[in-house]
């Protein structure tokens, strides 16, 4: 059966604006998704018929919020396939999620240790870590990125060692496309005890996500890069190691009782979500991901897989261009320059032409100066995306290299 | 021609062209045909921040006037400084002090820029001022 | 003119929804408001037309997304009248601008120092500073709470001294309604060069917030306490402290340029905002403060102010009931028990009634215990109740205690 | 009576009721009425947690069958446990392990209640089974 992109798009309301006097044609899903109008109704819904504070209350709408925000976490944790819900913590996003980690391992950090990232990541999976390494006089080893845009695993096995305290890898690079294969670095770096914390931003709306199978000490991603809302996230974690943790923050819900001079801290999940939570945001991400479910990631994965396939061999066709990022196993994600053209100047021209594409480092500055370059125009796909819409883009791509040149 | 003129001349140019992709096109050509500067002067210290492509620009006083050069590793920039240089160039620093911006918005030009472009244009003007006072500094002073 | 209460009212859809079959009377406006049609409004707006990632890109959604989300800042600065839009910092709520403070902190508290906290400190504004100075073997000294609800002003002036680094206090206590004098304080403190941060989580919306006038050198709220949607905060901070700082959490948007070895962080506010920021929470925020400027924020006081009148002395006929708080100076929060029921039972009842209230200790637990009970009853009013819910509750109140008696 | 059929005859009663607040007027009777624990079991060892009120329910064996006790702060809690205890005192271990608790589905109770109510009565449930299981394995010990 053909992928329904046609009545995918009619969810979402955005798609059908204009820019600039032309229909919008959305490649920055690397950046942020749109949102469907049933995650939309959602947080209106909410607001409307449940708003309350949760757990604190014994009335109407303060249990109708806690049913719906307990189930919502319940409905992740079965969607990431986690052991336990209590594994699962709301957070802020992506960025929020590793901060937690990175934060929280200042107690098993020393100097001397090391951390495991690699050359493509995000700087949110990049300055935490640099940073815990500058504060305890450890080491930040970095595995180096292939010409094609693969990780360089040979060099990646050779730092594994128990002086380790860990690895953080990204799932997908967000300049690159990359899958990188996971699953094996966790078996690996598993032999010397080390946990790893998969950064899966920009892997949970693009593929299927299962910990327990990854076998991943933690897992971060954001709501609103996988159709949620913003302002919403998610780290699992494995109770282990949340048990082991301190606290992060501190504050309201967290605390199971509180005298002057010390604190119980609540049990997991509480013990980590301080405040009061963001229940809409959170019932909104909830919406989402029952809406990838429905389609099915695998369909959504193969849809976006025909869209980089068809997008790849013709841009090849274009002069010029070079793309950057070629693994073999990628997700629709288009990172390129073209010679003698500035990304910031394309980026434009197709702007004017109803095309968001996203241009400059992308948040991953160390990596794009590896590459030797100053910066890529990148268009990212999403499951809303079409084939005329990429036929557009490359045309629009020539037009614009034409007038530049 | 005084600075009022040129600038009311650039804002009738931009108004023949109904479609932004032909003003785009326009400042393309602009930034392509702008001089370039002395690549002495392609140096940290002319650098100017708040924009997202690199902006060169120069100022040296001929005459009691300041002419400016600049340069961009981005056509389109190239082409707003040109235009700017254009509008400012070969004036005195009172004249360049005293000049009156609203042509931009006649323009529609920070109006359609990016914040980041339009954050640029702003940094690239408070540069050209900056260069103005200097000179009207040194000048006083002699 | 009277207030337009009725008019009001019609803005907030779920205020004409039933509970157990009854209308909904929502007394519980401390832990959450409800939201205007206008608030919800401004997210579908935003997620229908204007969504995007802001500041990093060139195309047209994100320019407007990014002029919005900057306006709403500037808005917001001027709200509060903040010197610069700058030292407006978006955060997830109160809890997560106090924690913001606290741990950057660390900097600049040691060995010997002290801070000053009350005994009326919610958790958030409690344990934060608890755990700082556990970790840094400082000492927390804590301002007693007098009988009618105040803080002891005698002692906590006694308590000023050079080695405080840090005093921390609530604007409006949570529990007992309680307008603290921080003007007053904040003079005193910085008569020793003490940095005060007041915790305004429950006054923003319901008196005038006037930073510049205060003086203070943070201020912390939440948006989800005034109207605005869940998820969003916002942390006020001269900028000559924030700019002393370092950065609390790392990621993308935070840094200005990063190298694998280092990091050269960005300019304020950017400094303090990693990750994806919650845009339509933010200017779902500044939509409430900006319905409330359009009411008034002195009229909606005043307003409030004849509902506690009324609603206290109706209480003070009920035999058995105390209320807790009592100052001269207080908001619209009515905490009270009653000899010989259990708040819970009471809450229970009234639930019933379709009058949602709060029982327990209100993340507040020093206070409650000092004050010799296990928790209390709290109604707490908001612009939309009227006279006749609060002579319905005081009804209802009767009832349910003559059913538990 | 066997616990199903004593279970069988409170939801009668509670259907009985067709207004909430009669229903929680009941309970409040019932919690009124019940016998109060032994004081010297009102220590936290008896404590049940997971209520928003406190608890504290007692088990003894008489005859092969266990009888309990309870108490709590708040007298609708204390409704609930005498409920329960009405239901399951007087009954071997091997009865009350084998009991079906889905008559609580049937009052509604567990789906009327607030979550903090819902998680309390679990926790009685569960702590009347593990009193159950600490009897069963006693006996079979012997
Ligand atoms: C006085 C006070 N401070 C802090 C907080 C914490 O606010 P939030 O949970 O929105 O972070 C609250 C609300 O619960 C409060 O009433
Ligand atoms: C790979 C990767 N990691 C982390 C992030 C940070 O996510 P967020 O900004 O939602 O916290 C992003 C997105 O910007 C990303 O692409």
């Amino acid at each position: 059966m053909a992928f329904p992109v046609n009545q995918l798009r009619n969810d979402f309301p955005i798609l059908s604006t204009q820019v600039h006097g032309k229909p919008l044609v959305y490649f920055d899903n690397g950046a942020t998704t749109q949102k469907p109008r049933q995650v939309i109704n959602r947080l209106v819904e909410y607001y409307e018929t449940e708003n309350s504070n949760v757990h604190r209350g014994a009335h109407h709408l303060s249990n109708l919020a806690t049913v719906s925000f307990e189930g919502a976490r319940n409905f992740i944790a079965q969607y990431i396939n986690a052991l336990k819900t209590e594994e699962v913590i709301f957070t802020r996003g992506t960025t929020d999620s590793i901060n937690l980690v990175s934060t929280c391992f200042q107690s098993f950090v020393h100097q001397g240790d090391e951390i495991i990232i690699s050359e493509m990541e995000h700087h949110s999976n990049l300055v935490p870590w640099q940073q815990l390494c500058l504060s305890k006089k450890a080491r930040l080893s970095v595995i180096p990125v292939l010409e094609d845009g693969t990780l360089d695993m040979e060099t990646a096995t050779q730092m594994l060692s128990p002086k380790v305290k860990m690895m953080a890898i990204s799932h997908i690079s967000n300049v690159l496309g990359t899958i990188n294969p996971v699953k094996e670095l966790i078996a690996k770096a598993h032999k010397y005890s080390i946990p790893v914390l998969i950064d899966g931003a920009q892997a949970i709306a693009h593929i299927p996500v299962d910990v327990r199978d990854l076998d991943c000490d933690f897992y971060a991603f954001s709501s609103h890069k996988a159709y949620g809302p913003m302002g919403a996230g998610v780290l699992y974690g494995k109770s282990v190691w949340l048990n082991k943790m301190p606290p992060y923050q501190f504050g309201g819900e967290m605390i199971d009782q509180v005298f002057l001079n010390e604190t119980v801290f609540n049990r997991l999940p509480y013990k980590f979500e301080a405040g009061t939570p963001n229940v809409a945001d959170v019932l909104g991400m909830e919406t989402a991901l029952h809406y990838l479910e429905t389609i099915g990631i695998d369909k959504i994965q193969k849809y976006e897989d025909k869209l980089l396939k068809h997008a790849t061999s013709l841009m090849l066709e274009v002069p010029g261009i070079k793309l950057i990022g070629t693994a073999k196993h990628k997700t629709a994600v288009l990172s390129f320059v073209v010679e003698g053209v500035h990304p910031y100047d394309l980026g434009t021209l197709l702007d004017q032409m109803g095309i968001a594409v996203r241009t400059g480092n992308h948040c991953a500055q160390p990596l794009v100066e590896s590459l030797g370059i100053n910066g890529t125009i990148r268009a990212s796909f999403g499951l809303y995306n079409t084939i005329s819409e990429v036929e557009y883009f490359v045309a629009s791509l020539k037009k614009a290299i034409a007038m530049l040149l | 021609m005084t600075i009022n003129e040129s600038a009311q001349g650039v804002v009738e140019e931009f108004w023949m062209f109904d479609d932004w992709m032909d003003k785009y096109a326009y400042l393309i050509e602009l930034g392509k045909d702008l001089p370039v500067i002395d690549s002495q002067f392609k140096t940290n210290n002319h650098l100017i921040s708040g924009c997202q492509s690199r902006v060169w620009l120069h100022a040296e006083e001929q005459e009691g006037q300041i002419v400016f050069t600049a340069d961009s590793d981005a056509v389109i920039t190239k082409g707003i400084v040109s235009l700017l240089i254009r509008i400012l160039s070969n004036h005195t620093p009172q004249e360049i002090l005293e000049a009156d911006f609203s042509f931009l918005e006649s323009i529609g030009l920070q109006e359609h820029l990016s914040p980041t472009r339009a954050n640029g244009l702003a940094s690239m003007i408070k540069q050209i001022q900056l260069y103005a006072r200097a000179f009207q500094l040194k000048s006083n002073q002699l």
